[in-house]
């Protein structure tokens, strides 16, 4: 189990029909994931199985942990051993995360977190969809912060989020949650996995400086501090406790605090032009536009087709990151169109971020769904004509 | 009075200093406290082992022994409460060449911290822990601690602990440890020594130190001065090396067993997955 | 309120088998050196350092065996003991 | 309509979800078509409703759950109740003849019976291939995924060791569902 | 440790000189709480301290149970034995509490949480001030639900609002919050405990059925179902599966979810305006309403009256009651004013509500503080004038 | 072949159903799971019991076990993953006068669960513990569980297991319960009075039940048809009462030791907290 | 296919010591109760219920000793005995 | 103006939250008046920095926060170094005379300096109670609450059986600021 024992033997390459959890994991392993601490639950379980089964032919660890706060403690330290580290979930799960979720950003440990979503709140439906963790990936641990969340429609989709997921926790040195759902997880499709050398990889970004030079919190001028490791001789303090850029706590400075605290949210939000991805279906004309992520988005694309069909103007506007939000785009959108219509598996959580950044120029209509199926096209479709109809008034964001 | 301390050489730095950050001494536990104390041995225990100081890596919970992580001047990380163990088992696991030692206290191991504890001993996972037991939460201000001996009081049991405390080195044994062993703060060459055995020992590894929390603890169970406090478990301990660790319950009174009582051989996490993947 | 102020670097006033160091700043005054030496080299002096603690300082340094046992002790790296040779 | 919905339904532990995989998995690998499989899963591991959605299309897949399912294959009298409501009009239903007795007469529907439990415990000594057997009946049935890409997908999803036991009940069941095709038209 | 040994002795009356914490035991005390489990954690542990002396003097009991999780989990059993129940945590204790506040709200558990939030992320400022868990409480568990959040500025309040959280969560079964803040909890003030006979108290809601005929989730009219606990012969079934009126786990149904979670979801924004609670200073007259909470809304009195010194009109809208959020007021108010400031001690949490709300007609303006330390009233001030001063533009809540 | 069964008298009712919820019957337990017969065992129990079944209390996590709860015709908790034990506490604490009883699966218990475990057994919190352990975790498909024996394989441990298992009864033991025992499903008789013991008992009381789990476990171990693992099980069962629980580790073959192994009195949680009130 | 149809419901046979009921549509054919039988009373019979499980039936019900074995193994409260009168 | 602002510093262990928390309790439940007391805390448990903010006010207390104290007591030299920069114009400091020596010369406040730790030591042989003797000495120096307030605030918040000590280090501390004060006239 020497370190280096990291091989690219064992990496797949061609087309597969695979479900999203195998996608997932293999996206990971061909992004350079060598350890993954994780626990079951469905429906990410697959996830775990078929890393137990793969990482040992690549040379990386697989370990199932007691609970899901050790799975992300393992996966903070095995990130900080240098290790590409992932662990993944599902609701349940992903609330007992939240805490170290905290540690991660705080720490800047880059690791990738994917969430299988299901019908909650609760144990709830455990075999089946949901979208109801999407404000809990933004707000789910204390204090201020923010995230990166990207969220697939497709097992391919999955297994290529997941290697961006990977790519951008380095870039960024954060945790990236990958939050999917078990009608994601559970799909089996078509998976085209690339030769590896097609597959981009975002080295970590490591100090330039000798040890006793090296600030392991002084930020480059993109706000991300390059990243020493574990056992590499720089001699790091890393603490969860608000830090200077020497990594020392200094829990009693307003003003370590807020340096501390602007730089982790500017970070990101600075950088939301390379974080943020979206695709945009026939957008720019659009009267009504169809604000969806994810499995959603998916089943958007047929109402969207109907309405159409019908001679409406409609859009779609896919939010491949969700966090952070597309708040610009939104922003920019809202005084050409007449609405946004939002469905998700939930009763309004990012519909709610769209009717802000709408801010008042546009109605927003959630089309929520309580969790453990998909829309049917009609309830969007009927969405959509609401808006188009003249009788329809403002902002409806709650069921 | 004098000016002057008497036969006294005045020095900015301490031989151990190149192990410490310098930059952060004093630090911030009371007089009297066992902590710095255990830090000492520590250093001390460090200076005396063949290993690259740069694979050395320490992580601490919170608490304030948990802050013990950030005064070592190796790589260091303080995580959250209860949480060390899972953190150090990645770290080990991310690049098994580390040597990873746990600094944390009762608390901070055996409540939030207890099931991280025994799955980490189950596994017999290559790690060593130091387990600074003050029976109580100093950090919080003397809380219960689920050390704290029955009777005893503290800010959250003014009236008697209603509980039966852990036994850590029974705990540790019946789960899997293959290196357990006990000593009072006082008993530093011990101490230095049984770190040095745990931290060569491959496996999961465990060295609780009695230590007074004399802000707290100590002042809730009327023990006097710190000093006082520091002597009276030194006093209380009997040494029996080898003794069935189940018999080594601590009361609020009564003796203290100390000494080395495992030192076996068994596969790690680690040998056993090899075997596995193989 | 007497503060230490003089620093005594070197200042070597008689000829030990032990010299002992103190970073006097780091002290807290738990007595523990000065409780433990198993010689009674050290006592506890009645000066404050800036952080108001009373530093040990030596009452018969001769009687040093170097043993070390004071370093170990001490809780804040502040004491430490040197050796210079052998007292004949 | 280039849009096939499909779906096996049966109870846990029969293969259903094995047998849309293979489909599945011979229409998106080896006729390179877009193909969608959703699995549904109760709360139970065995002994539960089992159902495997399976959508094959020659364009891209939005709506990934059946909406008018043309094909059902079902392998319990539970399922056949569940789902026969959903069949689309001029659709197939497939059953194995012993453990499904058609109770919701439907003018506007085929139905074709094969003894596929029966053929695999009985010609074949496993239970546990009725699925494949029952695979090869659709493979003759319907016309959604090319035999060869079955036989390849079956081969290729299987326990080493299995290839022949399986080879030989999606034979058996092609043929059956042959000899059934060719005694309808005689008739 | 008999059942009924629940006394009366022992409570306080009177005029008493006490931190927050300390005040917020003794509202417990007077609501009836009887069970306190809980970990201790800075700037709440006085709670835990006051809970472990005062409660043996009531006929109650206190446990200090192994950490967060376990302490919510024996809050809520403690609840179904039909014992008034709280615990108090902080940030990373909350974060913790996560997995289980979903259960209870899916089980629709009646229990107080006290929040006394410190500086975050992570470990972060342990004995400074922050506000950094408002969207937490909105959104930290997974999936959909809602959920009653209220937040003191003084030793009084966080008394008085104790004492209303117990009876709120009686009324409408669920967890409900007290998100509090170090500054408050370890500020200590003049607090007068009134007779005990003139203290609310909201009775739990029993089935008026036999157990035969009880359906233990089929709901009065206002959504709330009544509860048989534990022990009263109602042989009940309680499970955090998504579930039927019967109480009987339905996984597979997204009929059953989707009746559950709406009704979950209604109970309490149905009955929003007798949860809400709102304490408004000159809002009707104002062009800017200065919306805060909890101890920013006391800060905020003083840059309020320094602005009205200086002749503008400024109004202060403070949200007793943080969830459900006071959506209708603010929409009522926006086409009124010219904007909104909202001082909060994080990086925009309920500005971003306040900004959704507002729909574009009034400007919002957040006032950020990442964490430590209380707002300067020149930066609330600052913000007021930017409002009324002609240059400015549209809404701003990022820092 | 016939239509009839043989000499059977077709029944709607079955004499335990008054402790049961008939509605939701059958249960959602796999054909041959060893669950069902300890459930059986268990209402077999309370039968026997002088106890007031209004009373009586049923706290389950979340797997296969976990289900329990569900069909038991009493007040029944079914919490979440891990937290039947504090949930329970809670419960006990609340109303002392109430008979709690927690049946969950090892996983529930012993992985995320076992801190609670712990320290409910160090306090000697007045509960019944019914542990069913079918070495793997059901309800998500037969992965890992800190029971699973060394080299056993699972859906996560598909190259044979790297760690070492709990020994349940030595974990209890070793924590401070104060009835500990184990049986196979199979020993339905002594199960059943194991449990009634349990249930009597003032204190932390653990009873282990092996029991197969042929849908993943004993497939993934090729252990053969439902009825050949139970068998398997009881086979290697050797009764010995009161033996030392260290030694009842159960490996992927060899003996499995059963038998009551603790049953000492020793003042609960309740009795210490009423003495200290006073 | 075999589906058990028409209810045998106190269609009392022999005159047995024991009479053995059977809930027909919870048995899940888990053959622990014919196996276990220590008076090899029962057999597994080749009928299916709704649930596609193959049901117990009697051999020989002379033999029952009413010892209950039966109704603790079932796991799924489908079979008990019940007491009827000794066996003259 | 009816608001006043104190602080009261030094370093852990001098109980200089009691102080503060007795003067508070005196103003607020003997005298009627709005109070709020701040206790702000460092990492450490002793030996760190400590303070106590108190503001004394006839209206309610808006921001609670001191803006502009008036009133700086210090017990520590590390205190008084921290917080002498906030002392209002026309301020008052009170200082422990063995514990702080003041350096940062301003001519816009008032100095008064008492030996409460030497007077707790080796007057009373309690140096714990050096905070009791420092609070007579405020009481004496600055009109913030009444004495009799002070003094029944002190004994309801110590431990029983220290009445006593109390009393006599309160009464210490308050006739050594009277005597200082009329020599000051005198002067
Ligand atoms: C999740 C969480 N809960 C609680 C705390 C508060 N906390 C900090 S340290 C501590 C206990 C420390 O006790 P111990 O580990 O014995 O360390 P000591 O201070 O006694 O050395 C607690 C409860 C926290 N930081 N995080
Ligand atoms: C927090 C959380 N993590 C994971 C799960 C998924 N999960 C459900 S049951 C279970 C394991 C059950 O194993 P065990 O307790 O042994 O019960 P069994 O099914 O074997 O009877 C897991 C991991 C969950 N529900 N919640
Ligand atoms: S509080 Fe106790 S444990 Fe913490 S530093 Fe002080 S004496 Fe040591
Ligand atoms: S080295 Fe030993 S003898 Fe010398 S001063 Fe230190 S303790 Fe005393
Ligand atoms: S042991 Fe260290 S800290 Fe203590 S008195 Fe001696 S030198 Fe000072
Ligand atoms: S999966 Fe295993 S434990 Fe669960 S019901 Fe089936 S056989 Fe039993
Ligand atoms: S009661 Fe006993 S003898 Fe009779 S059928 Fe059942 S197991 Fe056989
Ligand atoms: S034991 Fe029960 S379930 Fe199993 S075969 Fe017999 S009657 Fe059926
Ligand atoms: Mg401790
Ligand atoms: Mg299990």
């Amino acid at each position: 189990m020497g370190r280096r024992r990291v091989s690219n033997n064992g990496i797949l390459q061609g087309s597969f029909f695979m479900d999203g959890d195998t996608a997932c994991a293999e996206g990971a392993i061909c992004a350079g994931c060598r350890f993954f601490g994780g626990y079951p639950i469905t429906p990410a379980t697959e996830i775990a199985e078929r890393m137990a089964r793969r990482l040992p032919q690549v040379g990386g660890t697989y370990i199932q942990m007691e609970d899901e706060i050790a799975s992300i403690s393992a996966v903070l330290g095995a990130s900080w051993a240098g290790t590409r580290a992932m662990t993944a979930t599902s609701g349940p799960g992903f609330s007992l995360m939240m805490e170290n979720l905290g540690l991660g950003i705080i720490t800047e440990t880059p690791c990738v977190l994917v969430n299988v979503q299901r019908g909650g709140p609760s144990t709830g439906m455990p075999t089946l969809v949901g979208q109801g963790d999407m404000m809990q990936a933004r707000w789910g641990s204390h204090g201020p912060y923010e995230t990166i969340a990207l969220s697939p429609g497709s097992p391919q989709e999955l297994f290529d989020l997941t290697i961006r997921a990977f790519n951008l926790a380095e870039k960024y040195r954060t945790p990236v949650l990958v939050m999917t759902d078990e009608a994601v997880g559970h799909m089996t499709e078509r998976v085209v996995i690339p030769p590896l050398e097609e597959i981009e990889y975002y080295a970590r970004r490591k100090p330039q400086v000798p040890p006793n030079g090296y600030l392991p919190y002084r930020p480059d001028p993109d706000g991300v501090p390059p990243m020493a490791c574990a056992g590499e001789g720089y001699r790091i303090h890393v603490t969860g406790l608000t830090h200077n850029e020497k990594g020392y706590p200094d829990t009693v400075s307003v003003e370590t605090q807020q340096k501390l605290v602007e730089r982790l949210i500017r970070k990101i939000r600075a950088n939301q032009d390379d974080i943020i991805e979206l695709r945009e279906d026939q957008v720019e004309e659009a009267d009504v536009v169809v604000v969806a992520y994810g499995i959603s988005a998916r089943t958007a694309a047929r109402p969207v087709r109907m309405a159409r069909e019908m001679g409406l103007k409609v859009g779609l506007l896919k939010l491949v990151t969700v966090w952070p939000f597309a708040e610009e785009r939104i922003r920019e959108l809202a005084p050409k169109v007449e609405g946004f219509v939002v469905p998700e598996i939930n009763m309004g959580q990012i519909a709610q971020e769209v009717e802000r950044c709408a801010g008042g120029q546009a109605q927003t209509i959630l089309v929520p769904h309580a969790g453990g199926g998909l829309h049917h096209p009609n309830d969007v479709l009927e969405a959509i004509k609401r808006v188009t109809s003249p009788q329809s008034t403002s902002a409806e964001t709650s069921p | 009075m004098v000016d002057e301390l008497t036969d006294v050489l005045i020095s900015k730095h301490h031989p151990m200093d190149k192990l410490l950050r310098q930059d952060r001494l004093p630090h911030i536990w009371c007089s009297g406290c066992g902590l710095g104390t255990v830090l000492t041995c520590f250093v001390s225990a460090l200076e005396k082992l063949d290993l690259d100081m740069d694979q050395v890596v320490v992580v601490s919970g919170i608490g304030c022994t948990g802050r013990a992580a950030g005064y070592l001047n190796l790589d260091g990380f303080h995580t959250t409460h209860g949480r060390a163990i899972p953190f150090a088992t990645g770290l080990k696991l991310g690049n098994p060449e580390l040597k990873v030692v746990v600094i944390s206290g009762d608390g901070d191991l055996m409540a939030i911290g207890g099931n991280h504890f025994i799955h980490a001993a189950r596994r017999n996972m290559d790690l060593t822990v130091i387990c600074v037991n003050n029976f109580n939460y100093g950090m919080t201000s003397g809380q219960l601690a689920p050390t704290t001996p029955t009777n005893a009081r503290t800010s959250t049991s003014p009236y008697g602990n209603a509980e039966h405390p852990f036994n850590v080195p029974y705990l540790a044994a019946a789960t899997g440890a293959t290196y357990v062993a006990r000593w009072t703060v006082l008993h530093v060459r011990r101490l230095e020594r049984s770190i040095i055995e745990a931290m060569n020992k491959r496996g999961f590894s465990v060295v609780e130190v009695i230590s007074p929390c004399p802000t707290y603890y100590g002042r809730w169970n009327k023990m006097g001065s710190a000093l006082e406090q520091m002597k009276y478990y030194h006093d209380k301990s009997t040494i029996r090396h080898w003794s069935d660790p189940a018999q080594a319950d601590i009361g609020l009174e009564g003796q203290i067993i100390v000494g080395r009582f495992v030192d076996i051989d068994k596969p790690t996490f680690c040998d056993l997955l090899q075997g596995a993947d193989q | 309120m007497k503060l230490w102020r003089k620093p005594l670097d070197q200042d070597r006033v008689v000829v030990p088998r032990g010299e002992i160091h103190l970073i006097v700043e780091r002290c807290k005054g738990c007595q523990l050196c000065a409780t433990y030496c198993p010689r009674d080299v050290l006592e506890m002096s009645s000066l404050f350092n800036t952080r108001g603690y009373h530093p040990p300082q030596v009452r018969n340094a001769r009687r040093c065996l170097v043993c070390g046992l004071c370093t170990m002790l001490c809780p804040e790296f502040a004491i430490y003991v040197e050796e210079v040779g052998h007292d004949q | 309509m280039s849009r096939h919905e499909i779906r096996f339904s049966g109870f846990g532990g029969q293969g259903i979800i094995t047998a849309g995989y293979i489909l599945g998995k011979a229409a998106s690998l080896f006729d390179q078509r877009h193909v969608t499989l959703i699995k549904s899963y109760g709360p139970e591991s065995r002994g539960g409703a089992s159902s495997a959605q399976v959508i094959i299309s020659d364009e891209e897949i939005d709506y990934p759950r059946l909406t008018q399912p043309k094909l059902l294959v079902a392998m319990s009298q539970e399922a056949y109740a569940k789902y026969i409501g959903e069949l689309a009009s001029g659709g197939l239903l497939l059953i194995d003849e012993d453990l499904v007795e058609p109770c919701h007469p439907r003018d506007d529907i085929q139905v074709r019976a094969v003894p596929a439990t029966r053929i695999a415990e009985s010609e074949l000594g496993r239970k546990i291939v009725a699925n494949i057997v029952m695979l090869g009946f659709v493979a003759a049935n319907a016309d959604v995924a090319s035999v060869e890409g079955i036989r390849e997908a079956a081969l290729s999803s299987i326990p080493k060791g299995t290839e022949e036991l399986n080879s030989q009940a999606l034979a058996k069941g092609y043929e059956y569902g042959n000899q059934l095709q060719s005694t309808m038209h005689k008739v």
